[in-house]
């Protein structure tokens, strides 16, 4: 079969194995998996509420996505996402706290490009120790991780931190939120969803229509290669690193902007975390990782809704380790599913 | 398959829609923290089996997942809680769409100019319950200095700081004790080891006794005082503890934080600062079946049995009888709004010990 | 005579390809049996299943008349086979003591004996007259270094049967015949020597016998006595082929590339190049030859910007590039055509249409601003792969799934469609066959007659005297003397490869 | 001033240096397990989980029998079992190493988490259950500072030094190591001269996970005793970096774990010193020293380190 239905293909199959084996762990408990099950789907897609909160879950994943997937196009493992989506949170914060005054159409785009900006600055100090002293994007963007970690915590109990008994900033400036497309009850589809499948679009488009891109791809496959072609490799090492470090900053920005309306210490939750594995579901395609994160936002979402029915949450941490195991061995589940179909 | 869905979905809603129903949603710590989660989960298990509801625990993945978690708590249930701070915004956004249902925060304050006569927040003086924690350590040491290890320097943990660090001037302003107070922070609630190491690292420079206001760090903590203790003591045994405590003068305790966990480590746990978590989620779910519920914010204190400090099961022996009396002299001066523990940093800058003279 | 080798009826079938359709081969115990072929005519595929790497589909092997069936190459040790593979399997970052005795290591136990290790490989090397420093890093040696430490490995294992793919490839004339001497001494003391070739001027020089392959058939078995180099050639490629390159006299014009006293130092920072002055004129072939490894490939990294000289000037149409960058070089017309072309020459990941714009995908016609022009990229590259007839005719295929001359022809294809004034060639037929070599140096002679100067760097000596029109040896850093090919010998080039200048021997001759 | 009387504090404080040293173990050890695999040619970011695996089992087995060395013997063997799975699917399947382990590290969160409940009765975290006690050196006892710095420590931290010494002999010293490093370089050249190439690596993979297995067992029943969620909290991915910054040796990564382990006891003294004066809400500032140090270190004086050239890279026949 042809490697552009397999690359599709493996992932559901994936999920498909990693659900059978996880149903036995759930009869081992004395649960019924089929009614686990159920809750998964009614969780994930069952109600307008339910759509709107993978929807709210996806979005982020989109970016965290795309921020480790374009690193890895560049030939670089931006393991830092998550240091750069607080980084970009915090300042994003920041500034849409003091912008009242501004028109929404003006505080909206702003108050992204701070928050892009400051994750693109983040991790150009890794581009930067890269391109000049040869040290490794791994290890500077895991320390990187822990001093924004470590900082954010300051900031929200110190020179932003607001109110009694809670580590948080003030609420953003009112023009600065973004409009939800849709509000069920308490729960408010953010408008981030757009800006996200946009940020991908245009991955797609830096990354197969223009020269940077060719550039950007040269360097990642083949870097000596690159340079005999006259491409700049430190240019491109900074250059690549920035805009990963922008697409995590603004997945930490639309979370303030669309989601909490502020700041609050630990924001990230794993998300710059698990874009890694969904970069790679997605094979490092955009179009790729939108379909993996919105997998993703909906087995975890839909988790919630298994909690109900008493299966708990960590039941689904195991599906997603099955099935991000199954993609990165996808031989494994190429034979078994071809094996039967032979046998057939 | 769809008809199997709604299917499903009709017997499980009429199964719900019987019996009396208490959902607590946590932040992402979920059960097991030794803290408000376990605390309030025994409030809610001891009400509910009194009066025969149903119960049962959400946990939430991350920031994201209150607000469905708690929506999706207030289409079944006729009790829902939030636990943690970070609940706050997504508590009263929920609570606005579901006026019929009773909604507890713990540990939650009501936004500025949001009241909800659906909502009842409670927030706790943990100012009080380290005032004891200071006052017997600062009583109870033998170098002089004390330490305090926190956990991120949130609200709650720096209240349970103020209390402690007033608790040790009042022991030492009325015995003129010099005590020093040794200060640092792990920066994390999860992670024992990190606990342990800032605990050893303090004792290393002269502190014997530590206050571990740290969530889980504070195992580790924990386990660091008894490490010393043992090494000390050359055995782990509760009597001979004692036994050398009282015959040296010397030794080197914890403090717990929270919940009452004298009983991680006999001997070693000197005491523990609490927070009458239970009792508030207890009468939470008490007040909603009797039909008493009323919204607001209720702070609890020592006056309302919300902060206090454990019975010291395994170490009463070793304080002397003059301090424990001394504390309960100065338990009602502070019901009685006499001594006025402090509850912010410039309060604590700010306070000086009144005249006390116990009357014995 | 008794046979040490048959390979009976032997069939290997890849995904697309019968690599080995029911081949015979013969070796008898103590001769020097050639196999010769083009690329892909199966040689490899051959010598990879009588070494165990490979399980043939069918047919039997046959070792000393005995049958065997190998798991891996463990059992063809054992047997008594060693290769040297044309590509070096070698460990980079372990020392030649270490690479040599890998796999079959002394010590007690588990233990590892460094120290015996290192004086059984510096007795061996003795023994062959193989010198080498035992203690070096595999990845400081020069290339020329590495072959012998190949065959070391091999004699280490106590090969009686030896497989030599394409070993002479790297030496200088000297060096050649001291392997061919090797040989032979090989043969006395009854080993059996398989040897992989394509010059046939080696093979003649060398072997007993030989077995010619084509498109993984056996087309002959010849003894050497009874054949000449036509008839092998003939086998091999199946019609006749021009074994001189024809050309007329050059007709040079102003220099184009003027290089004065330059100094290159290596990735390690010891001193590559030192101090080379040369010129290259407009319509001429300007050659160096030399051994791998004295500086040919730093001087040409220095020369098109990859690498940053120490001092020195170079001068391009009489502007000063010394620090000029690759891209900056590219738009002045110097064209690159580089020794590694996997390593430089193209993006193996990406298809053919993008390869063939690596340097000018940034400016028109190939990008318009920032966007890429693919309609125009695309309708390039088919013009310029039927120009140069590359095989398949497919731009959408991936650089990899080339074969390797046809990925030497893309890179050549994309040099000259820079339409260049200058162009820098380095080794630009190695790897590749007859037919394919054929083409290249033609494409360089017609190169050369409209104008454009050439500077020619390889280590064939027989390509360097069939297209320079003038040689500069390359020794050691240094230029050791710059001769023009009719007015000089073999041994003189031999010569001077070995690190004497040309005043040197002339001198001692006169 | 204050400052520099707080530091001549901390310097000659014995007992600094038995910190440093209990900080720098678990990474000790899970560098050393990265090392392994690494050296090999295969990339293991799954050190991480492996370490969690490690420190729940031990409790485990420590609450099952009251023995912590059979809790950490169990231990040992489900992080070879783990290491085996990540084994199979990325030498035998030659899957992404970095998917595979990212894929193990969620597998161990959700293990670990999933079975506190069954096994404990309770989720989140045990109680403490026992751990190793610490073993005296009468040698060293005699002296004040050796005492009390490295006197009287976890039997668990000598073993950490000596499984540097194991590991350097391993990788260096036998037949065996020389294959190591000969089929991270170039799996190729070892297959050609017989070196069975997937055992080797599988060799590598599975001593990674009774490292970092070991490195997990030491912070619950070595230091803690009980077990947390989470509780590696990041131990796992530190030591990645302190392999790499050891530049793939295992005295190199001992050093770098070392670092690493002396400016966290350092953050943690410096910022309870009675001595030094800072308000209180900036010292969790304190906690990002270790990672500052650690950036500076790497981008001014190591920069550049040398991977295995075949590291990441499944060996195809």
């Amino acid at each position: 079969m042809n490697q552009r239905v397999w690359s599709f293909l493996v992932p559901l199959l994936s999920v498909i194995v990693a659900l059978i084996i996880a149903s036995f762990v759930i009869l081992m408990i004395g649960k019924n998996p089929i009614t686990a099950y159920a809750a998964l789907v009614r969780g994930a897609l069952g109600s307008k509420m339910a759509i709107a909160s993978t929807i709210v879950k996806t979005t982020p994943l989109i970016l965290t996505g795309l921020a480790v997937g374009f690193g890895f196009r560049a030939g670089l493992f931006n393991i830092g996402a998550e240091g750069q989506m607080i980084m970009g949170a915090m300042a994003a914060t920041a500034f849409a706290i003091n912008v009242g005054w501004m028109p929404a159409v003006l505080a909206i785009p702003l108050t992204m490009l701070v928050g892009m900006l400051a994750g693109a600055g983040y991790a150009s100090i890794a581009g930067f120790l890269k391109a000049k002293t040869g040290a490794h994007e791994v290890v500077t963007t895991i320390m990187l991780n822990w001093i924004a970690d470590y900082f954010s915590s300051y900031v929200v109990t110190v020179p932003m931190g607001v109110g009694f008994g809670t580590p948080k900033s003030p609420e953003i400036a009112s023009s600065a939120k973004l409009p939800p497309l849709m509000v069920v009850q308490a729960t408010e589809l953010t408008s981030g969803i757009i800006v996200a499948v946009l940020a991908a679009v245009f991955i797609k488009i830096l990354l197969d229509k223009t020269s940077k891109g060719y550039e950007l791809k040269a360097a990642g496959f083949n870097p000596y290669a690159a340079e005999y072609g006259g491409i700049k490799l430190a240019e491109n090492i900074v250059l690549a690193m920035a805009i990963s470090g922008a697409l995590a900053g603004l997945a930490g920005t639309l979370e303030v902007m669309g989601v909490h309306h502020r700041f609050l210490g630990t924001l990230s939750g794993g998300k710059g975390f698990d874009g890694i594995s969904i970069a790679l579901i997605g094979q490092n395609n955009p179009i790729g990782i939108i379909f993996a994160a919105l997998l993703m936002g909906a087995l975890r979402n839909g988790s919630n809704e298994m909690q109900f029915v008493g299966v708990p949450k960590h039941i689904i941490m195991i599906v997603q380790a099955i099935i991000i195991f199954l993609v990165a061995a996808d031989r494994i589940v190429r034979t078994i599913f071809l094996r039967k179909k032979v046998a057939k | 398959m769809k008809r199997l869905l709604v299917l499903s979905l009709i017997v499980a809603l009429s199964v719900f829609a019987m019996a009396f129903k208490v959902i607590m949603v946590t932040d992402v710590g979920g059960l097991g923290d030794k803290s408000f989660n376990d605390g309030t989960w025994e409030g809610i298990v001891r009400a509910a089996e009194e009066i025969g509801a149903e119960h049962k625990v959400i946990q939430s993945y991350e920031q994201a997942d209150y607000i469905p978690n708690l929506t999706r708590a207030a289409q079944e249930a006729d009790v829902v809680f939030a636990v943690g701070f970070m609940m706050t915004d997504a508590l009263f956004k929920v609570a606005k769409q579901f006026p019929n249902v009773y909604f507890v925060g713990i540990d939650i304050v009501p936004p500025e100019g949001t009241s909800l006569p659906n909502v009842l927040c409670y927030i706790f003086k943990e100012e009080h319950a380290g005032f004891y924690a200071g006052y017997i350590a600062a009583a109870m040491t033998s170098t002089g200095k004390i330490g305090f290890v926190g956990g991120i320097p949130i609200p709650p943990v720096e209240r349970f700081r103020y209390g402690y660090e007033a608790g040790a001037k009042i022991y030492s302003t009325l015995h003129k004790k010099k005590v020093d107070i040794l200060r640092g922070y792990t920066n994390d609630f999860e992670d024992p080891k990190k606990g342990k190491d800032l605990t050893m690292a303090q004792y290393a420079q002269g502190a014997d006794i530590v206050f571990l206001a740290a969530g889980a760090c504070g195992n580790g903590g924990i386990e660091a005082a008894k490490e010393k203790m043992v090494a000390l003591v050359g055995s782990d045994k509760l009597v001979d503890i004692i036994d050398y405590v009282v015959k040296n003068n010397k030794g080197f305790f914890a403090i717990g934080v929270d919940v009452d966990q004298d009983y991680m480590a006999p001997g070693v746990v000197l005491c523990s600062a609490m927070k009458g978590i239970s009792m508030a989620s207890y009468y939470g779910v008490k007040s909603a079946w009797d039909g008493t519920f009323e919204g607001g914010l209720k702070v609890l204190g020592v006056k309302e049995d919300g902060a206090g400090v454990s019975p010291m099961k395994y170490t009463k022996g070793m304080i002397p009888n003059r301090v424990i009396a001394e504390l309960e002299y100065l338990t009602k001066l502070i019901k009685d709004g006499k001594l006025v523990i402090p509850d912010t940093e410039d309060a604590l800058k700010a306070f000086q010990v009144p005249a006390i003279s116990f009357p014995f | 005579m008794e046979k040490a080798v048959e390979m009976i009826q032997i069939v290997k079938r890849f995904p697309q390809v019968v690599a080995n359709d029911h081949v015979d081969l013969t070796v008898l115990k103590g001769e020097i049996h050639a196999i010769v072929g083009e690329n892909g005519a199966g040689k490899t595929t051959l010598m990879n299943q009588l070494y165990g790497l490979l399980k043939p589909d069918s047919g039997e092997i046959r070792i000393f008349g005995k049958k065997v069936n190998f798991k891996g190459p463990r059992d063809a040790i054992l047997m008594g086979i060693g290769m040297v593979h044309q590509h070096f399997m070698l460990v980079n970052n372990l020392t030649v003591a270490e690479n040599v005795v890998l796999g079959s290591e002394a010590g007690i136990g588990p233990l590892f004996d460094l120290k015996s290790a290192r004086k059984k490989v510096s007795e061996l090397s003795k023994r062959y007259g193989l010198h080498v420093d035992v203690d070096a890093k595999i990845e400081d040696l020069p290339v020329g270094m590495q072959q012998r430490v190949e065959i070391l490995k091999v004699l280490y294992r106590g090969a009686e049967i030896l497989i030599l793919d394409e070993p002479t490839a790297v030496l200088t004339p000297q060096e050649t015949e001291e392997l061919f001497e090797t040989m032979f001494r090989l043969r006395e003391n009854g080993k059996t020597i398989i040897f992989i070739s394509h010059k046939l001027n080696e093979v003649m020089r060398v072997s007993d016998r030989i077995t010619v392959m084509r498109q993984g058939k056996v087309t002959g078995v010849l003894n050497k006595s009874e054949t000449d180099p036509r008839q092998i050639a003939r086998l091999m490629v199946g019609r006749d082929v021009v074994f001189t390159v024809e050309k007329t006299p050059a007709r040079p014009n102003g220099v184009v590339l003027k290089v004065e006293n330059l100094h290159v130092k290596d990735y390690r920072n010891l001193e590559a190049v030192k101090g080379v002055s040369f010129e290259v004129r407009a319509g001429e072939i300007y050659a160096i030859a030399g051994v791998a490894g004295n500086g040919q490939t730093e001087l040409v990294e220095a020369l098109t910007g990859l690498r940053k000289p120490v001092s020195g000037r170079v001068y391009f149409l009489g502007k000063d590039i010394t620090h000029a960058t690759p891209r900056e070089l590219r738009e002045m017309g110097m064209g690159h055509i580089p020794e590694d072309r996997h390593k430089y020459g193209l993006i193996l990941q990406f298809p053919a249409y993008y390869n063939v714009i690596l340097g000018r995908h940034h400016r028109p016609p190939f990008a318009n601003g920032e966007f890429l022009c693919h309609s125009k990229i695309l309708s390039f590259a088919e013009n310029l792969l039927s120009r140069f007839d590359v095989r398949p005719n497919n731009v959408r295929m991936l650089g990899a799934n080339f074969s390797g001359g046809n990925q030497q022809k893309l890179v050549i294809a994309r040099e000259i469609g820079l339409e260049p004034k200058l162009m820098v060639v380095s080794q630009p037929t190695r790897g590749l066959d007859v037919g394919a070599t054929e083409f290249v140096h033609k494409t360089l002679i017609q190169l050369r007659d409209s104008g454009v100067a050439i500077l020619l760097v390889s280590m064939e000596l027989d390509e360097v005297l069939s297209l320079a029109d003038r040689i500069a040896v390359m020794y050691n850093g240094q230029i050791m003397g710059e001769v023009e090919p009719n007015a000089v010998s073999i041994e003189e080039i031999g010569l001077m490869m070995a690190g004497h200048r040309l005043e040197e021997i002339r001198g001692r001759v006169a | 001033m204050r400052l520099f009387l707080a530091l001549i504090d901390i310097f000659t404080n014995p007992a600094f240096y038995k910190l440093t040293l209990t900080a720098a173990t678990p990474l000790i050890f899970a560098s050393l397990g990265g090392v392994f695999s690494e050296i090999t040619g295969v990339v293991n970011i799954a050190l991480e989980g492996i370490m969690l695996m490690g420190a729940f089992v031990s409790v485990v087995f420590t609450w099952l029998t009251g023995n912590a060395w059979i809790g950490v013997l169990f231990a040992i063997l489900v992080g070879i079992g783990m290491a085996w799975l990540h084994a199979w699917a990325s030498i035998t399947w030659r899957g992404n190493q970095i998917v595979s382990g990212t894929a193990l590290i969620l597998l161990a969160q959700g293990v670990t988490g999933f079975l506190m409940e069954p096994i404990f009765g309770r989720p989140g975290q045990t109680d403490i259950v026992g751990k190793i006690p610490e073993v005296k050196i009468p040698l060293l006892m005699k002296n004040r500072f050796l005492a009390q710095s490295i006197g009287e420590l976890s039997p668990m931290i000598y073993m950490a030094f000596a499984s540097v010494f194991i590991a350097w002999f391993i990788i260096y010293k036998t037949k065996l190591g020389l294959r190591m490093r000969a089929v991270g370089e170039n799996p190729e050249a070892a297959d050609t001269l017989g070196v069975n190439v997937y055992a080797v690596r599988y060799f590598g993979v599975l001593m990674s996970g009774v490292m970092a297995s070991l490195g997990g067992a030491f912070l619950s029943v070595g230091e803690v005793g009980n077990f947390r969620e989470l509780m590696t909290g990041g131990r796992g991915f530190i030591a990645l970096a302190a392999m790499i910054l050891g530049n793939w040796n295992p005295v190199g990564a001992m050093w770098a774990s070392l670092l690493f382990g002396f400016s966290e006891a350092f953050a943690n003294q410096l910022q309870s010193s009675p001595l030094l004066r800072v308000a209180s809400t900036t010292k969790p500032l304190f906690n990002m020293f270790p990672f500052i140090v650690t950036l500076i270190v790497i981008a001014g004086f190591i920069g550049k380190t040398r991977p295995p050239a075949a590291d990441g890279v499944p060996y195809e026949k």
